[in-house]
């Protein structure tokens, strides 16, 4: 079981090779980028399989809070399989495609797939914001790797705001280690409670602000917009499915690991509450990001906004903070992921059939092209959350526990309505326009059989998710009890048992 | 945002932090320091795996590290991940400069004036020398393998200034193979004691210049790799830089 | 006030003052050497809060790679010494 | 005033407080990686002076370290923090300068408001 240090470091290993390989023969080194993703993915999958009860990874044989340790359980190793599977695909159809990149293109990418791994795998508050930084470089480079200034200004933009937010990070880290002594997340849950209740709201402010840029929550998502739109196509799935799910995880993780020991009982500090804090937000941020995506034109930006609005809800999911909502965040998290690969991978294809990515004149494309059409609505569908396909049992849970909670949650019960709605109208307007009667003689679009693999394969999850979801339904149940606390095999209990305690 | 709207929010947050500072309920605070924590003071007494000592002298064997510097202990060996990561992103950043500038026109590079190529040699000697001794010493005096690289990165700029020289994929390459024996090293710890990044090359005597083999290997290795990284990144801004003089 | 007292008051007012000049002063060549004087200022701090580690990596990697490297990347760029912001 | 750690923290913070006025404040691309570079600097010396406090050594153990005497040494793990912040901050702000210069070579300017679209093409 320790061998999940190999998700880390596999990828890192494979970047470091790439100069040297690119020096003496580039093909190879795209090729086996290829291929460190996909053994990655057949590791986690085996890890997922073979998965008994959480556990410790302690780096350097010092043992936590010493040291540095990862922590495995069901929870992160479904998240980076997620991250494996969408970075895989994400290489295979930049290989497919008809732009050439360099090898430098692919060694960033293996990069990105470290870090978001090692976001996901650590225990440690210090070593989640080196990771993180190492996903905002790779991400920034990569958006602007499209060589269009649009892009360029997107990763600048994506910068400054990711920037202020280390920042701020850092200052957290600065309050929480002087006054608890201790990096260690599972330490921290304690050592907050023990810290003066200002400076404790104070610290998770400043740790909330960064991760809501993290995982694009408004107000820290002025950036998405352009850089969605300018990165190349492959690079936006990636966004949406493997960055932003990276950071919906920290949220997750920090929300329920460190600022309150376990579920439902996220912490007070004096007249403080960041339940409200959060539930807000993710109001806020549905309302904004479906709103956008409504009158957007341009379709890449229209999936980015609407990736927003997803996230937003899932940010909703984490504040209700009872047991059905956290099943709901995660199982919406996975499904939301595989959605918006399969509809950012059409619609790449369609903007360089078509020379736009205005999706007014794609009219009559799916006419000729009805296969591409069809996966263009089951990846709508899946994001929308219409029974049958994958977005609906996330959904429905989570529509479900706000139903149970009382208060202000009930609110969240209208605003997802009404979003779903929103998404519903959008999208079909999108795939309408696919089917309408086109004005001129729609252009011709470039498949092939690595680009219908990928596709499938999306799309089949979708619909086989969606119908069947039973599979899956047993892996994300393990997840509440082992994210509380206070039993044996959460997350603090697990920890502490490597402390030696 | 104009100026009013900034200083405003500014207020605002240095109102709520003066408000968290001047918080008179109970509990810990920031540079109120209760006694030392647990965390740097096994550090400092290097008693993480629990074996007390009733003081440490130098000459002494047999402690978990031997490296008398403990910004250095904690960086590569008891937090050694954390420094994996940093050179990642330098490595990171490099290549994603590599991927945005590099790859463009033939370029030109034009030569100093007389005093700055007569001296540079010497100049670039003496920074070698000099950073050489900052990264192999890490372990007992300050400094260490990201400014010891650093500054063999500035001899090379004063190079590429005072030469002709053209930085090449050398670079690239020793970068890789920097960057490569990194992770090796921390694959051996793996293979041979069981975590990924553990010392297993042993201890030695406190305080000797080849105490602490395993800090001195990785501080080596992180020292030509940032040289290394820094050259060949900052070569592509400054040969561009040079050309565009030229033309 | 003792006298070390007076050094660190002195040197931190000397790093806000040129921090306040970085982002008011038109040149932006001058902004950026003014930038290094910052960083050069903070590592003299970081010596004083004994941290002599992090003094000389901030003197080397703040104060002279940086501002090196801000100012070939304003050549670079190829722009001239007026900002335009104002 | 008697204490400097105050002194070190309050001066911190406002280093951060004035990048943060430039970030706010500022268009001008090369001055928001400027202001952005004083922010760092800022929360690097807060980072320390938060586990600093009056009259500590460096953490480098002498030639005969008492673990009693444990307490007069500076806290050696946020330096070790720093560190590894202050070349990320080096890695994050090459980068930058790097997308400056292609921001600049694409748009001929420096400045970021600049809204004009172009189309995008694969």
């Amino acid at each position: 079981m320790k061998y999940s240090i190999f998700l880390i470091v596999a990828p890192m290993a494979m970047a470091f090779l790439v100069p040297f390989l690119g020096h003496v023969m580039p093909a190879l080194s795209k090729g086996l980028s290829f291929l460190t993703a996909l053994a990655g993915t057949v590791l986690s999958v085996f890890l997922l399989i073979t998965y008994k009860t959480p556990f410790t990874v302690i780096m350097g044989g010092w043992i936590p809070p010493f040291g540095i340790n990862l922590h495995v359980d069901m929870l992160s190793l479904l998240f980076a399989t997620v991250v494996y599977g969408a970075v895989t695909l994400g290489i295979a159809f930049q290989l497919s495609s008809v732009v050439v990149k360099k090898p430098y293109f692919y060694m960033l990418i293996l990069l990105l797939l470290t870090s978001l791994n090692g976001m996901i795998l650590t225990g440690d508050l210090f070593n989640l914001f080196v990771f993180m930084e190492i996903a905002g470089i790779s991400s920034w480079a990569l958006i602007a790797s499209g060589n269009k200034t649009a892009g360029v200004r997107g990763a600048l933009q994506y910068m400054v705001v990711a920037s202020l937010a280390s920042v701020a990070y850092l200052a957290a880290i600065a309050i929480i280690y002087s006054s608890t002594g201790t990096l260690n997340m599972a330490q921290i849950s304690g050592g907050l409670r023990e810290m003066n209740s200002a400076m404790a709201a104070l610290a998770v402010l400043l740790i909330l602000a960064s991760l809501f840029t993290e995982m694009e929550i408004f107000p820290f998502n002025s950036w998405v917009g352009s850089a969605y739109r300018g990165a190349p196509s492959s690079i936006s799935g990636l966004l949406s499915s493997a960055v932003a799910l990276a950071g919906a995880y920290a949220m997750l993780r920090i929300s329920y690991i460190v600022f309150g020991a376990g579920m439902g009982n996220i912490i007070r500090f004096g007249s403080f509450n960041i339940t409200s804090i959060l539930f807000w937000m993710g109001v806020v941020t549905v309302v904004t990001g479906e709103a956008s995506a409504f009158t957007q034109k341009d379709a890449k930006r229209m999936l980015a906004w609407s990736s927003v609005g997803q996230m937003g809800m899932i940010l909703m999911a984490i504040a209700i903070a009872s047991e059905k909502s956290i099943y709901g965040a995660v199982f919406a998290l996975i499904t939301h992921s595989i959605s918006k690969l399969l509809l950012f991978m059409i619609v790449g294809r369609l903007v360089s059939a078509t020379g736009t990515s205005d999706w007014t004149r794609w009219k009559g494309i799916g006419r000729k092209n009805s296969i591409l059409g069809i996966f263009f609505i089951i990846g709508a569908l899946g994001v929308t959350g219409i029974p049958l396909f994958a977005g609906f049992w996330g959904k429905f849970t989570i529509i479900g526990s706000a139903f149970k909670s009382t208060g202000s949650s009930y609110l969240g019960v209208y605003i997802i309505l009404a979003a779903t709605v929103m998404e519903a109208v959008y999208f079909l307007r999108l795939a309408h326009a696919l089917f309408e009667e086109p004005e001129r003689k729609p252009g011709k679009v470039n498949t092939g059989i690595v680009f219908w693999t990928c596709t499938t394969l999306l799309a089949l999850a979708v619909v086989i998710i969606g119908v069947f979801p039973a599979p899956l339904d047993r892996k994300i149940k393990k997840i509440p009890s082992e994210l509380r606390g206070d039993n044996t095999s959460g997350y603090i209990s697990t920890v502490y048992k490597a402390m030696g305690r | 945002m104009n100026k009013i709207a900034a200083i405003l929010m500014i207020g605002i947050i240095s109102y709520g932090v003066y408000a968290a500072f001047s918080s008179t309920q109970p509990g810990s605070k920031p540079f109120k320091r209760k006694a030392q924590n647990d965390v740097s003071r096994a550090y400092l007494a290097k008693t993480v795996n629990g074996k007390k000592h009733s003081s440490i002298m130098r000459g002494m064997k047999g402690l978990e590290n031997s490296s008398s510097n403990i910004v250095t202990a904690v960086v590569l060996d008891y937090r050694g991940f954390d420094t994996l990561g940093e050179v990642t992103v330098l490595f990171a950043a490099i290549a994603g400069i590599g991927l945005l500038l590099g790859g463009q026109k033939k370029r030109v590079i034009t030569p100093a004036g007389p005093i700055i190529s007569s001296l540079a040699p010497w100049i670039a000697l003496f920074i070698l020398i000099t950073s050489a001794y900052v990264f192999l010493h890490g372990h007992l005096t300050p400094g260490g393998g990201f400014p010891g690289g650093a500054m063999i990165a500035a001899g090379f700029l004063l190079m590429v200034l005072g030469f002709r020289t053209k930085p090449s994929g050398v670079f690239r390459m020793l970068e890789s193979f920097a960057g490569l024996s990194f992770v090796l090293v921390g694959l051996l710890g793996f293979l041979k004691k069981g975590s990924f990044l553990q010392n297993f090359m042993g201890t030695g005597e406190m305080g000797s210049l080849f105490g602490s083999l395993f800090i001195t290997v990785l501080y080596a290795i992180i020292g030509i790799k940032v040289a290394a990284e820094l050259s060949s990144g900052f070569g592509s801004f400054v040969k561009e830089d040079l050309e565009e003089e030229h033309e | 006030m003792s006298p070390n007292n007076i050094l660190i008051l002195s040197v931190t007012l000397a790093m806000l003052a040129g921090a306040a000049a970085v982002v008011s002063i038109r040149s932006l060549i001058g902004a950026a050497i003014l930038e290094g004087v910052v960083s050069l200022m903070a590592a003299l701090l970081f010596l004083q809060m004994s941290a002599p580690d992090v003094a000389i990596t901030q003197a080397v990697i703040g104060a002279g790679l940086s501002t090196s490297l801000f100012v070939i990347a304003l050549r670079r760029s190829n722009s001239g010494q007026e900002d335009s912001d104002e | 005033m008697n204490n400097p750690v105050f002194l070190f923290g309050i001066g911190a913070f406002a280093l951060m407080m004035i990048g943060l006025y430039g970030v706010l404040t500022h268009k001008n691309i090369f001055r928001l990686i400027l202001s952005l570079g004083l922010m760092e600097t800022g929360v690097n010396l807060f980072i320390v002076a938060a586990s600093y406090w009056d009259g500590v050594r460096a953490p480098i153990l002498g030639k005969i370290f008492n673990v009693k005497t444990a307490d007069s040494y500076a806290d050696p793990l946020p330096q070790a923090l720093v560190l590894t912040s202050i070349v990320i901050g080096l890695g994050v702000t090459a980068l930058a300068l790097a997308l400056m210069i292609k921001y600049r070579e694409g748009t001929g300017t420096l400045e970021m408001e600049d809204k004009r679209e172009e189309e995008v093409e694969e």
